[in-house]
């Protein structure tokens, strides 16, 4: 779960790691009012996307006046299919150089990342090999404080500026493990005359690990379809295409997509229903893709823990309630494969044993000739 | 010679009175496996499926002593039972739970690794030597001894793939599921050296799919040190990039881990990448009878 | 640093470990406002012995009248060279069973080390080994749940006292760690209707890493020279006899208060002034040796980081202020030998090469035939 | 053939720029030591003594390789630079410091054991093997080549036995000292295996102390594998029970560790012990003679 940067700055607040003076403001009036408190400001949209200031979401006001007027159009922005509700209102930093640090865990290694950079900013995905330290921790040695000198050695660091990464960089390994953060991302951190300041927070917290952060506000920046989809616990994720598809496990899913754009079609969505459904649960799923209006339904079960005479239930059940009258390509082998098979042909529908005849009969469907 | 596991590998089966764990549990003792014990706390004493339950690991290992276990062990609880499982002396762990929180799994792999362990998984079918010991969740009779060692990143994508080698024939030496988490116990890389090492194992087929860097880094052991033929299979080609797909690995990050760069990287090391899954059999089978 | 009672107590109640209710009464009066609050009560003497029970510390009341007369009988007791000028009333509990729960670090295995056992009490040293569960903690995996699971299973212990045990053990090694204790001893640990009660607390803090808590109360329980050499940084304890001894280092000074007892005479102290002490520092370990009024005096110095011309210069010195008139036998070589020789000579002392010859010399001159 | 360390073993010296730290680097070279280079955060590109001084120990370690490294650094900073110290590589560390926190001492063991290194103390004077390499800072006259090893948990008490030995021109292999506090790294069991594997070692001097059960254990293996003749002397008869004196680790806990159970352990495993320190040299010196 990705957090707004004003909830990513709270935490860092928490944790001691200094912010900007800033407000939340709803609407162009608290926007002028913070603007009036703080005086020259930074306005910038509460959005998840990352590109903010490449979409000019992020604006500079010196006065209420102006502050009011980029904060209109800010609050008129579209971003990413999201609108803009909040707004950070910040003092304007004097920012004498634009740092880069970032925690999060690193697959490969299995292990937390800190990574460092003095070229901080928009561009840091540009930044060469040799001017980003990459620091891997042991978990259970945690993050000490010798491996700041070692750090700030090799970024040929001294004197106030090692005193400032030694400071922050412990406070920030705490908050990324006692909030079971994926990633922690400071991007531009400013160095100022007062020292360190987060200019930005990027945190994203493990989902699976949220039932221990009760505390944590629940952010969600996702379609009316996909809330839902969460709801019923399905992988879903809207695409553009016409045929719909579903199947049961996350690669056999996008298998699924690929060959459906290999033999020309597009999908319109991504569903990976799991394994082990039950008939309820994947007639909700089946339920949800219908309501989205697609062309063709394309349903691909391999059954293993998911069983085939409960996939062709749950559609004979949706199919006699609320009718399905688009075409489908039905795919079902695996667990109790005949008896599901026999289901499907009570309600009129033939099933192919191949992925391949499937994807081909649905994309042809989509396409006739 | 078979990798991990044989059968003289003895099992014990961690959360064997849940339903997942009972069910699986007579589902791999169908399979041949020898699973000797099960954990359950505060059920010690019970038979599930044949097989004594015991309320502790270190129970377990005192009375049956085994060299692998599989967790059938909700995700909050996870970590806990792992760490016990370690702790007892248990040198193979299978994490089937899936949701496992990130910075667990990173326990789990650092306590592992301090007591050089090997751990499959979390969120992983598990693994299994044809014909002689599986320890996981996948249907029994796709898994028939063969020349071809599998690894692979995704469950039913897995099964699909074996599925069409099985119907032409061609059966497999170890298939063995990574997880689909970001932090895993196993990479790709470890399984092939244990192939490379592996007499019975002919051909390899890596089953991959987009994000995190492994492909990339088995493309590089196959080039540098794998004497027989590789054949991989990616999922993800299709997918947009940044959005995420039920597997937490899958989401492409700063260019890294795309379709492309991990195609591009196996086929400059050699490895034959099939666009559909139905084609790999033959392209395995052509592999085979080249090499012998 | 040993913790008073009511102190452990007070870090069990922050650390959410069950105990008594209880109130801390400095007279009769007290004692017996708390008794009427409190019902039947248990008084304890507030002191860092261990033998409290035994020398009739702690008694129980039935009345306020009662408590009252206790508690007044009890701040009469001296209690190993201490006075009682705290008590602790609690509430008399209601115990089913007496427990043992202790958390130390194991010098063995270099870790801590947790200790069960269901036969707590007074004679817990006697609890024969099979009785007594000895868990050593890996440091960096802490203390986990299935280690509860595990002990319990070895104690034969299920159902409720298994999860207060879960409920326990986990907050009290957090306690040992963020604390830093050396040692933390629940004795008994008291099993009653409403389960857990921490009925008594003795809790040690390691003096190397006081300075890490300056929120711990500083408890003292020495005499006034122990004191006094304390804040010298002198490792002094009074003994028994006539011989007042000087040493640098505590294996040899061990040794020579050994070698004085081999050879029939009686330590009036254990000094160990340590290495490299400057002249002010060795002149005030003499100056408070002279100040106990032993018999004797003798110094055994193996000059290594220690100088021997520093001491001698700072016997010297206080010789000359002070005067110096009772029978000293001097030890001294290695480092700056010679000098120190010279210098002692001139204030007219001879010096012993070995420690045998120093030390049957100060007994012999400690008992003149 | 010499213990831990020898000729060759290339020593780092953390906190060089101290007090303590430079006078003793001067020491050590004085000895024969290969000091190599220095760490003291901030003044890397200084020099002492002749030795260039590093900001960390892995800068150190990139330009002058270090195989040991002892530290002279106050007390609330060594658990930091022993961690330091073994993350840049460093095989034996010997922490001179006194006064360690003791939850920062069990730290530094565990990731000490984690890496495979040895650790030296706290709390120690540190080791040599005689005429080869002084890691420490015990006088640098005593310490001459001969056939004794020597194992003390105490220091001046080990200069004034050694001292006695050398007046009878008898020499040591290697002189170790455990450090004085309750958690150390080296045991007297460890040191003795060693001693029993090494040809120089005709005969072993221990010098124990009341408090813990290192020498009831040290007992144990002389009575099970030790061939060569040992020498013992303890400090503290005449300590009265319970109170403490000076060194952490030198007290009466619950019946364990009395000088009686002591002195009981070894002379029922063979060892002779010694009543004085005087009397030492000529007990060591029969042993010795009679043995050749």
């Amino acid at each position: 779960m990705k957090l707004y940067e004003h909830i990513g700055k709270k935490l860092f607040f928490r944790y001691d790691i200094p912010i900007p003076y800033g407000k939340l403001a709803e609407n162009a009036a608290e926007a002028a009012e913070a603007a009036a408190d703080l005086g020259e400001v930074v306005i910038k949209a509460q959005v998840l996307s990352g590109k903010r200031g490449k979409a000019g979401a992020i604006a500079f006001a010196a006065d209420p006046g102006e502050a009011r007027r980029e904060a209109d159009r800010i609050l008129q922005m579209n971003l990413g299919d999201a609108g803009v509700s909040k707004l950070l209102v910040e003092e304007k930093l004097n920012i004498e150089q634009e740092f880069y640090l970032a925690i999060t865990v690193d697959g490969t290694t299995r292990r937390p990342i800190v990574l460092v950079s003095l070229d901080g900013g928009m561009d840091v995905e540009e930044v060469p090999e040799e001017r980003m330290i990459r620091w891997t921790v042991d978990p259970y040695i945690g993050f000490q404080d010798y491996m700041v000198r070692e750090i700030c050695r090799r970024l040929g660091v001294g004197g106030e500026l090692r005193k400032e990464f030694a400071s922050l960089i412990p406070k920030l390994y705490r908050l990324f493990r006692e909030v079971d953060a994926e990633l922690i991302e400071i991007n531009p951190l400013a160095v100022t005359q007062k020292g360190f300041i987060a200019a930005d927070a990027k945190v994203t917290i493990d989902d699976d690990a949220l039932y221990r952060h009760p505390q944590l506000p629940v952010i969600r920046e996702k379609t009316v379809l996909e809330l839902k989809a969460e709801e019923l616990d399905l992988a879903y994720v809207e695409l553009d295409g016409d045929i719909a598809i579903m199947a049961n496990g996350a690669g056999i899913t996008m298998a699924t997509l690929d060959m459906v754009q290999h033999y020309g079609g597009a999908p319109a969505n991504f569903l990976d229903f799991g394994g082990g459904a039950d008939i309820e649960k994947t007639a909700q799923a089946l339920e949800l893709l219908l309501g989205t209006n697609p062309r063709v339904l394309l349903i691909n079960i391999f059954g293993g823990i998911t069983r085939c005479d409960v996939v062709a239930e749950a559609f004979a059940r949706v199919k006699e309630t609320r009718g399905i009258d688009l075409p489908v390509s039905f795919r079902l082998v695996g667990t109790n494969e005949a008896e599901g098979r026999a289901i499907l042909q009570k309600v009129g529908i033939k099933s192919f044993t191949t992925m391949d005849e499937a994807v081909r009969h649905a994309v042809e469907m989509d396409r006739p000739s | 010679m078979a990798i991990y596991i044989n059968q003289d590998t003895r099992v014990l089966v961690q959360g064997i009175t849940g339903r997942q764990g009972s069910f699986h549990t007579g589902q791999m003792l169908a399979y041949g496996t020898k699973v000797i014990g099960g954990v359950s706390p505060g059920k010690g004493g019970q038979v599930v499926e044949g097989i004594p339950v015991f309320d502790t690991a270190f129970e377990a290992m005192e009375k049956e002593p085994a060299d692998a276990s599989i967790l059938f062990i909700p995700a909050p609880y996870a970590k806990d039972a792992a760490l016990e499982a370690l702790d007892a002396g248990i040198r193979i762990l299978v994490l089937i739970t899936e949701h496992i929180p990130l910075h667990d799994a990173v326990e789990i792999m650092a306590c592992a690794e301090s007591r050089g362990a090997t751990v499959v998984g979390p969120n992983t079918f598990g693994l299994v030597s044809s014909g002689l010991c599986k320890i996981g969740i996948m249907p029994n009779r796709y898994f028939i001894p063969g020349p071809v060692g599998v690894v692979s990143r995704s469950g039913t994508l897995c099964y699909e793939i074996v599925g069409h080698l099985t119907e032409n024939r061609i059966g497999t030496t170890t298939v063995v599921g990574l997880g689909g988490d970001r932090v895993v116990g196993l990479h790709f890389i470890d399984v092939l050296k244990q192939f490379a090492k592996d007499d019975d194992t002919k051909a390899v087929m890596l089953v991959g799919e987009i994000g995190g860097s492994a492909e990339e880094e088995a493309a590089a052991f196959v080039s540098s040190s794998m004497r027989k033929p590789v054949v991989a299979y990616l999922a993800g080609r299709s997918a947009p990039p940044g959005k995420r797909m039920g597997h937490a690995g899958a989401i492409i990050e700063r260019g890294r881990g795309t379709f492309d760069s991990k195609v591009k990287a196996l086929q400059k090391a050699g490895v034959a990448v099939a666009e559909m899954p139905a084609e790999i059999p033959e392209m395995i089978g052509d592999l085979l009878s080249e090499s012998s």
